[in-house]
């Protein structure tokens, strides 16, 4: 029923493909404050990546890289990473999400540690993006049903 | 040059609602799909001219990538979503049951 | 051994994207290009063996201008028959197939995607060894019955 | 006027000019199939000598590592753009025969 190997073509391309789209993703993530990009636009791309798999292959292979449960676990770390950077910074005695303040745990001074805040931040945006995304495409390919859709 | 670059946009441009012609009358969706490709394409190069226009192709350029790869992972799950309906055409006989050609 | 290789290639790429060279970008191409190469080292090669890839890679770029001389000359084809006033005289589109003798699944990638740069004709199927080609007029398929571009692809990857 | 970009304007010129031709046969062309025909070979030229007019005219200014890397990235789409562009075509061929439409062929007119 689940026939692998069925079209070469698409499938060795998207082999070449995966790891270069996966890379520039988390290029867009680390270099957004040069160019546009940022958490958002690389969770798209490394979602879109993995949904390269789900197409060339089938949907066995993806739930094979991530299974659901740790599509779940990866869900919550992204939100986790965000709230968590806003609270350490509420902690630290400013308003939420003021990361300046992070610079008292930080062997760096405010301004540095603005900019590592919002990395923190984005890719907290990075990891809840792609999951979701992974999540909504497992959910709407397979109906469901896993083992039906896609093959 | 900067005519250049923006006569080359505009008429690549007009090009795109040439096609948009094909994405609305299109007979089969497969048409459809087609002509989207063809106006991704075209926004690709759109894309890169309107950097050099603005001169900030640097920052352009990585617009234009992600729009070429998520133009071609669309394309290739459109036309995979509907390999698996097996008619798309009404009245249309399956081709693999009587022999290709 | 994949992962070392891909690690590099990547790392290679993400620098040239960054175009930063400073440690601090370093270290976050090093980290993610791990990462990646992690998550699917299994991809880009699927089974590696020592040797003959250089020269694969070399003969490979040799074969890029016959072939774009070639895309050139079906692009040209392409518009000669789109610009026509009677073009429904011209085109006589059909399906064709035929066996191929290449063995290895990345030469039949090579092929494919050549037959569907190439004038009037587009893979639209492999079944084992077969190809199923859609031509657009009878004239590119003696073209493509000559066999020349096959043993092109066959002479890149040493099948021949 | 130097000579790169001259030869870009060439380029770029070329490009549009395959563009032009791969959408009149998009419109003109009787089923989808020869459609395909038309958008694979002609768009894929089409961005690709464009795309490579803009990384020659990136460079007009001198060779600079910033511009260099540049030309690189755009490069990388051309690239990109020869790889994905055969692929999507085959992809949309093969869904198109699995799913049962018959090509146009030319006894059936008559």
């Amino acid at each position: 029923m689940i026939r692998r190997h069925e079209d070469i073509i698409i499938e060795s391309l998207a082999r070449f493909l995966t790891p270069f789209i996966q890379a520039f993703a988390l290029y867009v993530l680390f270099l957004g404050h040069y160019s546009p990009g940022g958490g958002f636009q690389g969770g798209v791309l490394m979602g879109a990546s993995f949904i390269l798999l789900v197409i060339a292959y089938d949907i066995i292979e993806g739930k094979r890289r991530i299974t659901e449960k740790f599509n779940i676990v990866l869900n919550a770390t992204g939100v986790m990473v965000f709230s968590g950077t806003g609270l350490l910074c509420l902690i630290l005695g400013g308003e939420f999400l003021d990361y300046s303040q992070l610079a008292a745990i930080l062997p760096v001074g405010p301004e540095e540690a603005r900019g590592l805040g919002i990395l923190a931040v984005e890719i907290g945006v990075e990891i809840t993006v792609a999951a979701i995304m992974v999540s909504i495409f497992l959910d709407l390919a397979s109906a469901g049903e896993h083992e039906e859709a896609l093959k | 040059m900067d005519t250049f670059f923006i006569t080359t946009g505009v008429i690549l441009g007009l090009l795109t609602l040439v096609c948009l012609y094909r994405v609305v009358a299109g007979p089969t969706v497969l048409d459809r799909i087609i002509a989207v490709g063809a106006i991704g394409n075209k926004t690709t190069a759109i894309l890169l001219l309107m950097g050099m226009i603005f001169g900030r192709v640097e920052m352009f350029v990585d617009i234009s990538i992600s729009y070429a790869l998520l133009n071609f992972i669309a394309t290739l799950g459109a036309a995979k979503y509907f390999r698996v309906r097996k008619s798309i055409v009404p009245g249309s006989k399956y081709l693999k049951e009587k022999g290709i050609s | 051994m994949s992962f070392f290789v891909t690690f590099i290639i990547l790392f290679v790429y993400w620098m040239v994207m960054a175009g930063k060279f400073d440690i601090f970008h370093a270290s976050l191409g090093v980290i993610s290009c791990l990462f990646v190469s992690y998550m699917s080292h299994d991809l880009l090669f699927k089974n590696i063996k020592s040797g003959g890839k250089i020269k694969e890679v070399v003969r490979f770029i040799l074969y890029i201008p016959w072939l774009i001389y070639q895309i050139i000359l079906a692009n040209l084809h392409v518009v000669r028959l789109a610009l026509s006033p009677n073009m429904y005289d011209l085109i006589d589109p059909h399906l064709m197939r035929f066996k191929i003798k290449i063995k290895k699944d990345i030469s039949k990638v090579t092929f494919a995607n050549s037959i569907t740069l190439t004038p009037g004709t587009i893979t639209a199927d492999i079944i084992d060894d077969e190809f199923v080609v859609h031509a657009l007029s009878q004239a590119v398929d003696d073209d493509l019955m000559t066999g020349e571009m096959e043993r092109r692809v066959a002479h890149i990857f040493s099948e021949d | 006027m130097s000579i790169m970009s001259i030869v870009s304007i060439l380029f770029i010129a070329g490009g549009t000019f395959f563009f032009f031709g791969a959408t009149v046969g998009l419109i003109r062309f009787p089923d989808f199939y020869a459609r395909m025909h038309a958008t694979g070979k002609g768009d894929t030229l089409g961005a690709f000598l464009v795309v490579i007019g803009i990384a020659l005219y990136n460079l007009h200014n001198g060779l600079e590592l910033g511009s260099i890397l540049t030309s690189i990235k755009v490069i990388f789409i051309a690239i990109f753009i020869f790889l994905a562009n055969p692929t999507a075509t085959h992809a949309i061929t093969k869904g198109g025969l699995d799913a049962g439409v018959v090509p146009w062929t030319k006894e059936k007119t008559k």
